[in-house]
Formats: C-alpha cells, structure tokens, sequence
C-alpha cells in the first residue's frame, strides 16, 4: 500500500500545475471561451508539446501513461485553472480508439497527442439522459459500407472536432447494449451538419444531425462488436478525468471562499470569525479529502476487471455529484453578492462544479448504477 | 378552522384572474413563463395596465389612489399573477419607497411623488447597500454634508436592481459621524439626472445585468428631498424592512417553477421512462411538494395574524428562509432534470425576437442560468443566515 | 378562511393541556410505563371522564367530535406528556367501528368511550412492513361462522385490550386489497394467544396468534366488504393523531433545548451564545412550523374524499418523519452527554420522536406514497 | 501508488485472521455480533487471550511487552477483530494511561503499573469529565491538596465509562488555581478502594449502565502516584488526547455495521419483495456504503501519513467527525430497516442466558437501542461541533 506518486507522474502534475499558475489566467479563460471555438489553438499546442496529452494514453499507441493516476494529476490542475481547452473530449474520444481502434486506426492517435487532429465521441442523443445503451441512431448496411441515419446532441466540443467518434445502431432496439458500432466521420462529410453552442459554465457542444451519411467500411472502428464495452470503459476515464477536474476547482474555490472569510468584515467582525462559516467550512473540507480518497479508489480501478472498477466510477461520480453541489453552493452563499457576480473569479467555478453533474451521468443516475452493481 | 376560502375571497380571485385573461398582454406572459428577459417598456406597459384598474399599488389606501388590498387578497393576487405569466410589479417606488413617504414624508412630498409612481413618470431605485456593507447595513459611509440649502452626497451605492432603468433613487446616507452607527443616517431622495452620479452594471454570474454599482461625486440634493428628520434615517429604513419582509417567501413563484418542473420532468426521458417516473427524481419533486403545500398553509396563517396585527417578526424571517430554500430547490431539479441539456445557453435566445429553433428541448435554454441566477435568493434581502440570526434571537437565544 | 379553533375545541384543548402538565410529571409516566400493561388504569378512567376518548368519536356513535381538529388538538397535549395510556390503539380501531361497524356493532364504542373496554386493531403482520394491504392472516368460512389463522405483530397494547379487532383475507392474494375482512374477537378466545411486550419508547404491543381461533358470523365488523377502505381511513385518523403528539413532543424537546442552551456554560460562555447552535435552533423552528401546518392540511382534509385526504396524510406523514428525526438527534446532540441520560425527560421525547417514524409507515413509505396519489 | 497490501501486510493479516480463528472464543463473538451485553469476565478472558499472543498492548514498544504494530497493522487488526466478532480492547489501561505513563511518569511507575494492566490485575478508568466540564475540559474542578505525603481529593467525576468494574482511575484534578485554568492541573492515580470514593451509576437513554459518577469525599492518596509534575497535568493529558485520536474512524465497526445492516435488508420485506430492492432504501445504503469506501481510503492515507509522521491533527478530527456520521448513519438505516419491528425491545434478551423466543426477527431487539446509544458517538471524545472547531482553526480561520 502506496499512496505517494512515482516521481514521474508528480512531474508530470508540477508541469501541469505549473502551466496553469503561469498561463491560465481566468480573464484569459473567459477570453477563450468567448472565442468562436470556444477555447485556445496556442494553448492546445502547448498542452501537446508539454506532453499533456500525450499523458492521457498508453505507451503502446504513442502516449508516456495513460492510466487513471496520469488522468487524475493532469485533470486536478486542469480543474483549478478552468482550463476550456477539449481534452476531455480527446481522451473520451482518444481512449475509445486505444481500446476499440484497429492497429491503422491507433495510428490516429499520433496526430491527437500532438495537438494536430481534435477528435470527439458524438453519442449523447436528444433522449439519452445519461443512458450509455441508449442509441437510436441508425447505420444501414449499404453496398459500399454504412449510411448513418439520427441525432447526436451535447457533444462535448464537436463543433471543432476534425474527426468524429459517432456510435450507431447496426442491430437491436434502442436501448440494447448489443448492436452498437463506432464510426470515425468526418464533420465536414455530406449529410453531416453541426450546430455548435457555448454552455453555461463556459464550455462548448455541438448539436450534429445526420441526414444520410454515406461511410465506407474502413471507418469503423474496430470489427464492430462489443462496442458498448469499449464506451463503458472510455467513459470510466472520463469520470476519472472530470471528477479529478471537480476535485481541483473544489480546491480553489475552497481557498478562495477562505481568503474571503478570513478578510471580509461584517458588524465590525471578520466574517469568518462566525462559528456558522467556520463549520459549513470544515464541512466542506471533509468531504473534499471524501472525493480525493473516492478519486483514489477509482482512479486505481480503471484499468482492472469491469465490476470493480465501474462500482468505484460510479461511486465516484455520485459523490462527486453531491460534494461538487455543496462546495458551489455553499461557496457562493458564503461569499455573499460578491459570490454573484461576473467579474470575480469564484462563481465560475461553482457553475463548473454544479455542471460537471450533468456529464457522465448524475449523482442519482450514479447511484442507481452502484445499486444495481452491488447487487451483483 | 376553515381551510376554504370564503365567497368574498373566492369573487375577489375570480375579479382577479378575469382581469389578467383580459388584460395581461401574451407577449409578455409568454416571456416570463419562458424565463426569457423583460425590457423596461414591458414593465412599464404592465405597471400602465395595473394603474388603470387601479391595481398598481396595491398596499396603498385608497386615498393615494391605491387599492388597499388586506393580506390575504394580495397573496391571492400574487398566486394568480404568477399562475397568468405576470410580470412582477417592480418593488421599488410602490412598495419600497411610497409607504416611507405616506409614514414619515411631508404632505407635499406625498402629493409629488405618489402620484408620478402610480403614472410611470419615474422609476425608482434602492440606494441602501455599499460595498462595504452589506448585511450590516448600518456600517454604510456615503456622505451627505449640508452646504446651504443641498447637501453634497459623496460615496458608492451597490446591488441596486434595475438601477440602469432609474429616473430617482432613495438612499441612507451618512449625515454624522456621532454615537451609534444607526443614529447619523438620513433617508434622501436623489435624482438620477443630477451631474456627478454614475451608473456603472454589475454583470451576475449568469451574465445577466439586473444590478448596479452607483457612483456619487459631489453630487448636490437639494435640501428639501430630505424624508423626515435629519439623522432618523435608520428607522424608516427599518419600517421599510418589516414592509418589505411580508410576501418573501414568494409562494407564487414556488408554485409556478413546481408545475413548470413537473411539465419538465414528464417530458424529459431516463432509461426510456419520463423522468417523472425515475423513483429518486419523483422522491425529489414530492419532498418539495410536501414543503411547498406546508409552507403555503404557513404563509396563510401568518398573512390571518398579520391581519389580525398578531403577526411576528419571527414569522417573516422563518418565511424568508424556507420560501428561498424552496424555490432554490425548484430551480435545482429543473436544471436535474434537463440531464445533458442543461449545458447549451444562448444567451440571445433570452430576448424576444430571436429565431433560431432551440438546441435541445424548446424550455431547456435558460433553466440553468436561472438557477444560478437564483442563488441570490438566499443572499439578497437580508441573507438567510441573518434571517436565521434573528430567528434564535427573537426565540429566546 | 379561518386559523382559529372554535371555542368548544379551545376549551378541549385546553382541558387536555392542563390535565397533561398537572398530573402527568415525567416521573409518572415512566412508572406507569414500567408497569405490567405499561400504562394506567386510573388515568385512562379520568380521561374518559374528561371526555377525551369521547373526542375521538362521531356523536352518531356516542362520541363529542371526532374531526381531525379535534384529534390533533388532543394528541399534541398528549405528545407533550409522552403520555403512554392506549388513546391511539383505541382510536384506531374505535375509527374501524365508527366507519365500518353494524349499529349494533357501534354500540360497543359507548364503553370505549366510557373508558370500560379497552380495543385495539390487530393489522400488522411479520412481512407486512407497513404495507396497509398485506394480510396473510386467513379466514376460512366453517358452518358457524369462520376460522381465523396468521399471525399478527406489534399490535398497539394488544397485550391489554378486552377487544381485539383482526383483519383476515376471505379471498385473494396476500397483498390485495380487496378480500380483507374485519373481526371482532376476544383475545382470551381459544386459538389466541398473545405476548405483551415493552416498546424501546416507553409503550406496549402485543404479538398475537391466532391459530384456528373458530369465530361466529355476527363478529365480522360491518358486512365484510370494502374493508381496506375503511382500514386506510382508520389509519389516516392514526397518522393525523401520531403526528400531533410529535409536534407536541417536538415542542417540549425544543423548548427544552432552548431552556439548556440559555443556562448551560462552557468555555466561560452560555452556549446559547455559539451561532452554530443558534442555527440549529432556528433551523429546528423552522421545520416544527412546516409540520403544523401540514398537520392543519391533512386535519382538514379527514373527512374529505379519499384522494386529497390520502395525500395530506401521507404528506403530513413523510413529513413529521423527516423532522421528527431532525428534532430528535439535534436536541440530544446540542444537550450534549446529558441528553444521553434516562434520568433527563429530554431523551425520551427524542425516543418517541424516532420511534413513531415507525408506526404506520415511516418517511420512505410515504414518499412513494405521495408520489403515487400524485400521479393519479 | 498502489492499492494493495505489500506480502508482508498480506501475511500480517493471515496471522491475524488465524488467532481469531483459534482464539477468541465463539460465545463471546456471538455476544458481539448480536448486540448483546459483555460481562466483566468476558471482557478480561479476551483481553488474557490477547496478552498470552502478546497482542493485546498492540502500540507499546516490545520492551514493555507490547505488541508495536505500525498504524497499518492497527488498521489491519482492527478490521479483523471488528470481523471477527472480538470486542473492543478496554482502552483506558492499555490505550490511554499506559502512553502516558510511558512518556511521562517515573520508571518505578511504569515497572508497577505497566505489567498489571497487561496481566488483567488493574482494570482501569478515566477521570477528566466533570458535571461542568464536558467538552470544556479545562474549567474542572476536582481539588486535591497536598498534606503531608499525600494529596486530600474532593470533587466528582462523570461519564466514567465502565468505572464500575474498575481498580483504578486515573485522574486530572486542580492542585492550584493561579494562572490559567490549564496550569493548575495534575495527573493522579487513585486506588478506587480508598475509603471516600463512591461510584453512582448513570443509567443512559437505552436502559443501559455503561458510564458513572465517582465522588470524592476527603479521599487520600500517597503523593507517590502524582505523574511527572504538579501542575503539568495538561500538557499529559493533550498528549494523550492526540495519541488517542487515531483509529477514532470506527471504520471496522462501519465495516461489520453495514455488512449486517445488508443482512437485515435482504431479511426484512417491503411491498413483498427483499427491502434491500426498494430504490430509497437502497440508495440510502448504497450512498453510506460510497462514503465508507472513501473514508476507508482517506483513513489509510492518514496511516500512511501518520507512519511518515506526516499526520496533521486536522486529519484526526476529520475521521472523527465522518467517522461517526457513517457509523450512526448505518445505526439508523439498520432501525429503518426494522420497520415495526424495531418497536419491540426486551432489555433481558441483551443477557446471554435469556431463552425466550425472540419477538419479531431473531436480529431485531437491539438493534433501535443501539442506535440510541451510539448518539453518543458524536458526542463523547471531543463533539463533532469540537472537531469542526479544530478543523476550522487548524486551516486557517
């Protein structure tokens, strides 16, 4: 029992951490989100050169880690800076070509760690909620290969993706786990169109219909089947991922909401000299120490047997689902107006960290699931 | 103990919701129930349309052109203009300002400017919170010092809500130094048209802007816009408070977001089911259910002691807290149960006129900014944990 | 619209208030709960005089009231007494006779009313949880009349009644509704026999079974039909009486937490004067007020249709079960070790409080509840 | 980072699990894991079966016959025994003086004391509470005067847990009142059998007699069983307060509570089918079973960092506040469970010996007064509202 990092990987989260300090700023950030992609091509350069991600993947499909620890250290930094650039979506979409991509379809992955192809998984559908099975997007047996017939919503920066990830149905009802195939599409591709759209918490999706789109064989990934598998397991590392971004915005906004008590005076008093500040406070704390333990547990799971490691996914995400609604809560209200307002930095991190409860599935979707796999 | 409404309450409902079906205009139901943003004109137009059926203030007596509604008849004023997709009336000049005039101004202050906020001729503001203080009201530091007959008003005003839109602003100002904070406070009104005031936005965390910041540079308030005495300031202010405080706890409004979340949750999918349905978001809506239906019976019960002159300010406090708690609650699930949906936000599509279909379902678009949005609830007007403060302390603690 | 109770219901109040707080130390009732049947003969017989059994009732039946009003205004006195003598046993099934019983039938409740004849309705079985619908217990028809087998658990002071009313299945499955009988029968019958047993809050139920116990036509209550109805609005009265005897518990165990937190010092300070504490209260006020209106909701709607009635009670229900258990841990917890004592009143409340979460359903049961008469 | 036990933890743990095996007698793991009452001799035959594997003083260095386990073997022992069914090792010979005794009192005391707390020939208890001081440690009272060569005690006592059973206490009293109320305090070992001691039993919430009052009537004892200094008395009893914060998690009774409280869920029937399918209650667990498995977790790595001597007492009063809401929140789901079973409670079925047919399910009489009684959890060894203070303080506010 070990529960230090190698000294690898904490160079790996002190450059991370690091280029976040130095680079990150939050008028920055909002700066790039504002921006028509919603985030920075300089930056995303940056994070390929300095190895970021490259981190996220295996050393046999040309990244230097990839497992859940590498996730968790790069993912915590990212958090504190509220980093806008689409890493999620390049690891999301990146894992399921590691896991489900044939040996010419890994290849891919060399021009995504290096910064020069973004790609996306384009499976959310406008009825999905969090259900991974659920697919009614079609693809039809065609002479040359498939035609891809349905809707694919909230897809996390698919409108700047140059290569989609879209799951279709080739057999079975709607909600089936079997009968789902991944294919690799062009955006650009007749048929396809892309609404993209900035979120809330300064984000950005792509709302992509599919009117028809002709693919040739080649572009599925992988031979076909068991492709649920591979998105449970994809999906895993993104929860891994994003939870480890709650736990580094739950940091800051945690430290932020300290300095504020510890300044802020009110009747002549610190307001954090008010016993009811300084429990809501240590109560947060805990549960924050709760979700890096819970990180941890899952983190160590991800690349093991699937029944471990999705009852501590899962696990995770529920926790993080209910400690992520405290800390931005709890933050705000505890800054008061200030708390409110645009210009300071704080409630941008509550709305990530509230937010972050609506990818992946919820904090009840969650814990119907580590129901249904205790039971096993 | 009667839980029905008796016929003349039942009549005056009826008066009610047969004046907003005629009256209330579509386009601006059909923006407040879609969360979507109201401009100055569709306040005003509303505030036209309540006037003429002499609606508009409706608190007042009936001497001042009011409608001297009792407790009971403005809650169920509130509960329909909620159910129709009113707008609600802006608080500021009716209901802030005006009852501190008929108390402590002057006839002739009275006879100006009651009748200017019934026409619409000026939009009020609230100059009382500083960046300095907010709770603590009484720390605040804008100065008026008298020069002949103005005094020079000098400082910062915060947190005033549709201050962009103001043609006046009632402010606490700082007349002296001497004894308790609360006793060198004076209630003065300003015209926002007078040269050294500056208005600058806050933008919320939803990039809404609906407050301001409001700067005074040497700023001269002629000497007759003094309400009452010099340096009693804190007491109206405090009269204004108790005013203020009855109808916090904004049951129509609760009751609206319920009924819009429960549309929301019937249409809105999980494991191919309406989410209606899913055990855990069920559980969530009827706990609030539960606490609304409660909270209703509270809110009557303490509107009778009102009537009757029992009622406490402990009463309001409780209301204050539990009513925010519960719409809070309500704007949490909404934002739930859009799943993935609650991501997308345009913020265009919050103005009338915008054409874009939707992306995702047609109610999805602002559900999330308007929980955030909404955090406020529990800060502004005396925060919770202040109203909780004051809860222990009238118990006995 | 009108908060007030009227005079004659005042003076009821009142009455039973005054009765409550002169003759009913805390002392007293932990005697007469320690005693055989766990409550006391005498004061049973004064609150027959009083009049307050006869408040529970109809006066077609003989009784002076019998609305909702009338049984929350009496119950609230009695919670604050923690008073143990059988008023809900006696309520309950006195309600089954009102509601279901034959004229001759009804008669019976003039010595219930008197005082004389102690009832109780045996319902509950070992599988049932609280489900109202669950009756194993069989009634088999024999030439006399029928033959009663099942066994029927926590039976309120079951162990004292001089009447027992037992709930059989003549027809259907073990959790229909329909097919449920009613039966009068004495529980010194051949085929009874009974176990009395002390609660963990201070009452008494009885564990009785029933094997073979041959019974005639004339005791089955009213004419054997539509049972569960009258069974479930039996149980509305319950749920309207329990739940005024928490909110009259949940006051004196406030009030008593108010009284220890303005005497008590530690660190040289009244602990009254810690905001945390302060919250807590207010936060318990706040909550105690919800439940009194709930409690006026579902009062109201007693003698209403079935639906509103059923939704205010279950409300009502699911409520008090969430304060009950707010109110209970936070008053021992704020008291501190002394809350930890049986020699302090405080505790005991805090029992009663948690236990009657367990008594015709607690906090769960009736959320589903409420969901699925919302839904109707 | 790695998850798993190393080989060497793996075979500590073998070895563990083999002496429970063996040793600990199946009628007493049976008491425990029903809930019922240990004796007395329950308790020192396990504590016998403990030192004859040189286990039972698992921190002590070897030297003084301990066992020196590592906080991880702690960990792993704790798990184990909580498994097993082993009662808890009576900490306030081997766990609270002896450390001190160690650190601070003469050698002559620790060769006395030392071998006779392992050999069972002292049972041991604690006097720190008193009426007035509960969490306020500091402001007690007790007075011992010195007169020649001993020390004249008067004073009480309170929350003496398991004082009825014991030899000796070990005491903090007042030998001066200059200064600081922590200066004046010294820690003294008293004989309970010296004349002027009376023991009153506290008869907690649940019926149970666990904890007492012990008065001090002109009670003499030889200046010889002063520990270290007069007046240092504070500084002993903080250390031992640090030393006795470790391992207050509870995770192994967490552990064992919730894997019977999934028993009892999969026994127990709602709507006819096994409680433990009923989506509430099972969210209620599965959600308690998620915080424990992070706790657990967290516990590990402030073992690890305890090892390293890297642990902050802001650690210690984290796992003592979650550790107990866990603990309590299994009690409560376990009462939940019951439904009207858990009314029922014969106090006589705790014995061993009792032959009566259970009433309700063979698992349910003790089960709603254990919950009762593990209210104290959050109260005694410093309230959960103690530790939020620490952890507020100690971060920085």
């Amino acid at each position: 029992m070990d529960f230090t990092h190698s000294d690898d990987r904490r160079m790996l989260a002190d450059m991370a951490a690091r280029f976040v300090r130095e680079k990150y700023t939050i008028e920055k950030r909002h700066e790039f989100a504002a921006s028509d992609e919603g985030f920075s091509r300089e930056i995303w350069a940056e994070f390929a050169e300095l190895g970021l991600i490259g981190a996220m993947f295996g050393e046999d499909v040309g990244g230097f880690g990839g497992s859940g620890f590498d996730l968790a250290v790069v993912f915590e930094e990212l958090g504190k800076g509220l980093v806008v650039e689409p890493m999620l979506a390049n690891l999301v979409a990146g894992k399921l070509i590691e896991y489900a991509g044939g040996p010419e379809q890994k290849l891919l992955l060399d021009k995504v760690i290096g910064g020069e192809t973004l790609i996306s998984f384009a499976h959310s559908e406008p009825d999905s909620h969090y259900d991974l099975a659920h697919v009614a997007t079609r693809a039809e047996k065609t002479e040359k290969g498939y035609r891809l017939t349905g809707h694919k919503s909230a897809v996390l920066n698919g409108d700047s993706a140059d290569l989609l990830i879209v799951s279709a149905r080739i057999s079975g009802n709607v909600d089936d786990e079997d009968g789902i195939a991944l294919f690799l599409v062009n955006p650009r591709a007749d048929g396809v169109s892309i609404r993209g759209c900035p979120t809330v918490d300064g984000g950005r999706v792509g709302d992509i219909a599919l009117d028809g789109v002709e693919i040739s064989d080649k572009v599925m990934l992988g031979d076909g089947t068991d492709c649920f598998a591979h998105i449970e397991k994809a999906t895993a590392a993104g929860i891994v991922a994003i939870s480890a971004e709650a736990l580094g915005a739950m940091q800051v906004a945690t430290e932020m909401t300290l300095e504020y008590l510890k300044t802020r005076k009110q009747f002549g008093v610190i307001i954090g000299r008010f016993q009811v500040l300084q429990h809501r406070y240590a109560e947060m704390l805990i549960e924050i120490e709760q979700v890096r333990s819970s990180l941890i547990n899952a983190a160590g799971q991800l690349d093991g047997g699937r029944e471990l490691r999705e009852w501590n996914v899962s696990a995770l995400k529920n926790l993080v689902g209910r400690v992520g609604h405290l800390v931005a809560e709890e933050c705000i209200q505890m800054h008061g107006g200030i708390g409110m307002t645009w210009e300071y930095a704080l409630p941008h991190f509550a709305k990530r960290l509230t937010m972050i409860d609506h990818q992946f599935g919820d904090e009840d979707y969650h814990i119907e699931r580590v129901i249904a796999l205790s039971a096993v | 103990m009667d839980l029905n409404y008796n016929e003349e309450e039942l009549a005056f409902r009826k008066e009610v919701q047969d004046f907003l079906a005629e009256k209330l205009p579509k386009r601006i139901a059909d923006k407040v129930k879609n969360l979507q943003r109201l401009t100055k004109e569709d306040m005003v137009e509303w505030h036209g349309l309540l006037n003429d059926r002499g609606w508009l203030a409706s608190g007042w007596p009936k001497e001042h052109g009011g409608a001297d509604f009792n407790a009971v008849q403005k809650n169920i004023f509130e509960e329909e203009a909620c159910k129709a997709g009113a707008p609600r009336v802006v608080p500021f000049g009716v209901g802030m300002l005006a009852p501190v005039l008929m108390a402590f101004g002057s006839d002739a202050q009275c006879a100006h400017y009651l009748p200017r906020i019934l026409d619409g001729t000026d939009w009020w503001c609230q100059g009382y919170s500083e960046p300095g203080a907010g709770s603590d009201l009484a720390s605040l530091k804008t100065s008026a010092k008298r020069e002949g007959d103005h005094y020079i008003v000098n400082g910062q005003k915060t947190w005033t809500t549709l201050g962009q839109h103001a043609d006046w602003i009632f402010c606490l100002v700082r007349t002296s130094t001497e004894g308790k904070p609360q006793q060198g406070i004076s209630f003065l009104l300003i015209d926002m048209a007078t040269p050294g005031i500056e208005v600058r936005p806050i933008i919320l965390l939803d990039g809404e802007h609906e407050v301001n910041e409001i700067f005074f540079d040497d700023v001269k308030v002629p000497v007759g816009n003094l309400v009452g005495e010099e340096n009693k300031g804190w007491t109206y202010a405090k009269y204004l408070l108790t005013h203020e405080r009855t109808g916090t706890a904004g049951i129509g409004f609760s009751t609206e977001g319920l009924e819009q979340l429960k549309r929301i949750a019937k249409l809105q999918k999980k494991s191919g089911r309406p989410l209606a349905q899913d055990p855990y978001f069920a559980a969530r809506m009827a706990k609030i259910e539960i606490d609304l239906a409660a909270l209703r019976t509270t809110n009557l019960r303490v509107l009778q002691d009102a009537m009757s002159g029992a009622a406490s300010p402990v009463d309001a406090s409780m209301m204050k807290v539990k009513g925010t708690v519960i719409r809070q609650a309500i704007n949490d699930l909404a934002r739930r149960a859009l799943g993935p949906h609650a991501l997308p936000f345009v913020s265009e599509a919050l103005d009338a006129g915008y054409n874009e279909p939707p992306i995702g379902p047609d109610y999805a678009n602002p559900i999330a900014s308007d929980y955030f949005n909404n955090r406020k609830l529990s800060i502004f007007a005396g925060s919770n944990e202040i109203q909780k403060n004051i809860i222990s302390k009238l118990s006995g603690l």
